[in-house]
């Protein structure tokens, strides 16, 4: 078994309405320190070993978790997971 | 491994008094061991503890329900099952209950008031029923405080997340906000639902040997002690109960929904249920009670989501969106592939057995085994009730009536009290519009549902002005009963019946029990008197934090009946010239009025009288003037009195009105004299207006202005539409983006 | 004309669009399960708005991978009418018969109201029975409708005439040049957030969304339709 | 200025709707390897350099990026953003 940890962001190009409403909210609490807010989804997959697990996750991050026209995507293919 | 053998023996549980810490009393601990014949284990000390909580047994407002009227000749099901369910004709009938989430809104408000409307959707739908509506009726503290501001945007998110996604319409509902609700909001959830006589549906585990089928999400250890927890009082230690956290999946129910409507009209099912509040036990034995049979489970065949449940894990379970179903022996594999085209699991999990008692198997060993009528039969309470030094005081209070020098700056301020503003901060959160049959959205008295293929309608609507109840629960038990029957007629509604919720502090608080009873009683009253029956409902108590109670707020959720939708009405005035006319009176009442709450910060004296009978003689002529067509508009006074009427009246639209009036300004226009309405007739059928209406009088006209003109003997008001509505709008909006 | 309206997990405004058809237009429809492979014998295809598969991940996400997809893009490739309200606009950027990607509101709240439409093009097969320029009021009612692309996209968009409507006085999800539908090259792909089938009738307060069926169904009349039913 | 990339999760015992869904379409998509998904958030924050980056982060995260009843979270502090 795998762990692939999955980071999906919005490209740099599209504005994130989520990111700016925290970043006024931290702002509002008297955080005013914070410069930037970015808003992304973090995917945790278990998969079975196979011999090409990077190419099944480019697969399906291209094909599914991301929205390549406004998200990026990287992973990281982590330890073994024993069950 | 199970952790079963961390388990207390029935020795250390007896012996070190587990059972308390369970929510069991001694006595009732006793109880359990005489109907059992011996102690009972863990499991079973769990399973009695859960249903013998006030949340599932109602073992002290039993006494105080059994005073509601239930019977009525529409009603086809009364208070006892999922929902109630009354007759609109035409072999339809019309399903619905309301129920609270007070107790998981105040602690994780987006899943408390989220699965909140998915168990009351499940309530409706496991009637047999398709749910149309859905209203919420909500009560928060003073949006000054950030933690109110932020219960209040996720409740009302955690609405909209599950009732949009699952695609019924949140139509309707009520919003108040009062420093009583600080620390314990109210969210109280009703479901309005439609069906076919011939597709009624019960939860009974008929037919020994028939198969008992386990449907919905998988079981994890989501709520484990929840319905003993939402009979306890919140306190600080609340915090570290994580785990009665439950999280909603409303793609899940809606898939749930369609699936066990399919069910519905198959010939194999024999009764169905939700499990709601101590899930797998209360379905299970409730079934089997109401049958006077048995249910046999085995445990190892219900799916699991998480590894290692114990059985008392597996049974007190309130993991979401699951139902109990059983059906004929032998259709096990028809019942599963209505449920597979959905993409769900339909599981035989156990079978109905003569003998009356619930029996559950876990790796081959029974694990509990107690009467199924046990677990519904606790003993009921008995409480003491005195009456508040504060009635007492109340009821001797002078007249209260302020001197106001600025009238429409009174008016102006009065609009803008979160209270009174306007709810669309609200309601454009919710898709109030999805099945396209909302004939009247939220904004008006009360919500009309267009029933497709007729031309009727239902109207439906949520009503209670705790304040008055908190002043004298007996008249603001009536009123809160009266004021739903009000919008449902102004909407040109026949009031059908009501559902309610009773939300009230600690029981044992014999003041706290005297408001109960004697709020029941008005409602009871009321509900007689209008022949609307009560047909389902809920109780909320332990709504305190620090021993602080909250306002007693018996919500009053009513449904009525339109028979044509060409006669139905709305708030607003539609033309230009119509007369205006006020029905009703006004006397010097002001006790827990809006207008004194906004001026001195509290409610005090007597709040308005009613008078029953009259306001049923005027609700039957308001609504016999509808019927036949003589007029334009109907408004109900009520909170904010005939101020607040007419500036929702001219709200939206393009007029304003001229009014004229020989009464005292402050009364005329603030008080909260009960049984009043403002209506706008066209010129032509004044005449048969008034000889339909009696204490109809004419106080002026539609103007197509932005000005409303009160002239009164002394002095005349001049209110101005776009600045006093454009306020009236930003309330909420502006409050919600407070800073910090 | 036989309309299909595609049924996902989870669409809630499939019968809405039901009767919107069989109701309002008096013309045949019926429900194509998801799952199904084949869109043949029917002249039109309707996506309805909801919340297919929860809207999990992102809206339309999941849909684009039923196996009723290939079919409608096949009948999209035919050049029938294909038109997705609401989530199913969003199925249509995700499948990529329309450009462009969804995010949340500006706002970030789902918001539910009756908005004005201005018709941006009515020479389509959409639009025919509208005025130019003309004020149309349509409920809308959604999460994510703020419509976004790149600024070439938006070029093509504007040169070919492919913003079909556009919300007209506030914006009320932040999207690009207060796009509210926009159409594929072909002129017969159209997605749009507002709900045409929420005003089909006047009893609910509007019925300027009918004559948008009806312009599909003279398109349907006054093509060779022979063609469209083999 | 510093970059802080937190990850926000639901705690193992809450229920996770979402990522039970994409699972189950991945294995509609054929890609039976896939044993498990759970879908968080990843936030990017941007802050200016303080005595205690960590204390400050620790607070944001807990009065408003993370629902604690719910869900955990856990970050990084990177390499400084020089702009
Ligand atoms: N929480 C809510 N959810 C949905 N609709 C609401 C809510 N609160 C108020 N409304 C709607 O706003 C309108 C005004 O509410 P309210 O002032 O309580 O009416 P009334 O005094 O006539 O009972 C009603 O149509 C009501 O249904
Ligand atoms: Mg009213």
């Amino acid at each position: 078994m795998k762990k692939v940890k999955v980071f999906i962001t919005l490209k740099e190009s599209v504005l994130d309405p989520q990111g700016q409403a925290v970043m006024q909210s931290l702002h509002n609490m008297d955080y005013p320190n914070v410069k930037d807010v970015r808003i992304g989804k973090y995917i945790e997959l278990e998969l079975e070993d196979t011999a090409d697990v990077a190419a099944e996750v480019d697969e399906i991050c291209d094909k599914l978790l991301a929205n390549t026209v406004i998200e990026n995507y990287r992973y990281e293919i982590e330890e073994e997971v024993h069950s | 491994m199970p952790l079963t053998h961390l388990e207390p023996s029935p020795e250390q549980i007896e012996q070190e008094k587990i059972y308390r810490t369970m929510g069991l009393t001694e006595s009732e601990y006793q109880e359990v061991v005489r109907l059992l014949g011996r102690k009972p284990n863990y499991t079973e000390t769990g399973l009695f503890s859960v249903m013998w909580s006030e949340h599932c047994s109602y073992k002290t407002s039993k006494p105080l329900l059994k005073l509601f009227p239930t019977k009525g000749k529409r009603v086809l099901q009364g208070p006892g099952e999922g929902a109630g369910i009354l007759d609109i004709g035409d072999d339809q009938a019309v399903v619905f209950k309301i129920e609270s989430h007070n107790h998981p809104s105040a602690i994780e408000p987006y899943q408390g008031a989220a699965t909140g409307v998915g168990g009351i959707i499940r309530d409706v739908f496991s009637m047999g029923a398709r749910p149309v509506a859905i209203l919420d009726s909500l009560r928060f503290g003073d949006l000054n405080n950030s933690r109110v501001r932020y219960l209040f945007e996720e409740v009302v998110s955690g609405i909209a997340g599950y009732g949009n996604c699952i695609g019924i319409p949140t139509v309707g509902g009520e919003l108040q906000f009062d420093d009583c609700y600080n620390g314990n909001p109210l969210v109280n959830a009703m479901c309005v639902g439609v069906m076919k006589h011939e597709d009624l549906q019960v939860g009974q585990a008929r037919g020994i040997g028939n198969t008992v089928m386990y449907v919905g999400a998988s079981t994890g250890r989501d709520g484990i002690n929840g319905a003993t927890f939402a009979s306890e009082e919140i306190s600080a230690k609340s915090d570290e109960k994580r785990s009665a956290v439950q999280v909603g999946d409303p793609f899940m129910e809606k898939l749930l929904v369609e699936a066990c409507l399919e069910l519905t009209k198959h010939e194999a099912l024999v009764g169905i249920q939700d499990m709601g509040a101590a899930g797998l036990v209360s379905s299970a034995s409730e079934m089997a009670a109401k049958a006077g049979v048995g249910i046999h489970m085995n445990l190892d065949l219900i799916p699991q989501r998480e590894t290692n449940m114990t059985p008392y894990e597996m049974m007190l379970s309130e993991s979401q969106e699951r139902m109990l179903i059983v059906i004929k022996k032998g259709s096990e594999e028809e019942i599963k592939a209505i449920f597979a085209r959905w993409g769900l699991h339909a599981v035989a999990v156990g079978e109905v057995i003569e003998e009356e008692v619930l029996r559950l198997e876990h790796k081959g060993k029974i694990v509990a085994e107690v009467p199924s009528d046990a677990l519904a039969s606790a003993p009921v309470r008995h409480m003491p009730s005195r009456v508040p030094a504060e009635y007492t005081a109340n009821q001797a209070a002078p007249v209260w009536k302020p001197e106001i020098t600025d009238l429409a700056g009174t008016v102006h301020q009065l609009l803008t009290q979160p209270t009174l503003a306007s709810k669309e901060w609200v309601t454009r959160q919710y898709d109030y519009m999805v099945q396209t049959n909302t004939v009247v959205a939220p904004g008006s008295d009360a919500a009309v549902i267009r029933v497709r293929g007729t031309k009727k309608g239902l109207a439906m609507t949520t009503d209670c002005n705790a304040k008055y109840i908190d002043l004298d629960p007996l008249e603001g038990g009536k009123i809160a009963v009266a004021e739903a029957a009000r919008n449902i007629v102004c909407s040109g509604g026949e009031p059908l019946g009501i559902t309610d919720c009773l939300n009230y502090g600690t029981p044992e608080n014999p003041e706290v029990f005297w408001e109960m009873e004697q709020s029941v009683r008005g409602m009871a009253e009321a509900c007689r008197v209008f022949e609307t029956p009560v047909i389902s409902g809920n109780v909320s108590l332990y709504n305190e934090t620090n021993h602080q109670a909250i306002d007693p707020t018996p919500v009053v959720g009513m449904v009525g009946l339109i028979d044509d939708l060409g006669r139905l009405t709305t708030a607003s005035f539609k033309h230009e010239g119509d007369a205006i006319y006020v029905v009703g009176e006004a006397a010097p009442e002001f006790g827990g009025s809006a207008l004194q709450i906004m001026l001195d910060g509290k409610a005090s004296g007597k709040p308005p009288v009613i008078d029953l009978q009259l306001e049923k003689k005027r609700q039957d002529e308001v609504l016999s003037a509808i019927r036949k067509g003589y007029v334009s508009s109907v408004h109900d006074l009520s909170e904010g009195g005939l101020a607040a009427a007419a500036a929702d009246a001219v709200f939206g639209t393009e007029f304003g009105a001229d009014l004229h009036f020989e009464t005292d300004p402050v009364t005329e226009l603030f008080s909260e004299t009960q049984s009043r309405y403002l209506v706008s007739v066209p010129e032509a059928l004044r005449k048969e207006f008034e000889a339909t209406v009696a204490g109809a009088v004419l106080a002026g006209s539609v103007t197509r202005s932005e000005n409303i003109e009160m002239h009164f003997v002394t002095e005349s008001v001049s209110l101005r539409r776009p600045e006093l509505e454009k306020d009236w709008r930003g309330v909420l909006s502006c409050a919600m983006s407070a800073k910090n | 004309m036989k309309t299909a309206v595609i049924v996902f997990p989870g669409a809630n405004c499939d019968q809405d669009m039901y009767y919107a058809i069989k109701d309002g237009l008096g013309e045949d429809v019926e429900y194509v399960w998801h799952a199904e492979t084949s869109l043949d014998g029917f002249d039109a295809v309707m996506i309805p708005g909801g919340f297919s598969y929860g809207d999990y991940l992102r809206s339309g996400a999941i849909a684009r991978f039923a196996g009723i997809m290939p079919a409608v893009i096949k009948a999209a490739q035919e050049g029938k009418p294909v038109l997705g309200v609401c989530n199913g606009f969003q199925i249509l950027l995700e499948a990529g018969l329309l450009p462009g990607a969804m995010l949340k509101n500006s706002h970030l709240k789902f918001i539910c109201e009756t908005v004005r439409l201005k018709v941006e093009n009515n020479e389509t097969l959409f639009t025919s029975l509208y005025k130019k320029d003309e004020i149309i009021r349509i409920p809308i009612a959604h999460g994510e409708g703020n419509y976004y692309c790149d600024d070439a996209t938006l070029k093509t968009l504007k040169d070919n005439h492919r913003i079909v409507f556009t919300y007209h006085g506030e914006n009320p999800n932040g999207s690009r040049e207060a796009i509210a539908g926009i159409m594929n090259r072909a002129g017969n792909v159209l997605g749009m957030m507002p709900h045409p089938e929420r005003a089909a009738d006047a009893l609910l307060g509007s019925d300027d969304g009918l004559r948008l069926f009806q312009s599909i169904l003279n398109h349907w009349r006054e093509s060779a339709h022979a063609a469209y039913t083999s």
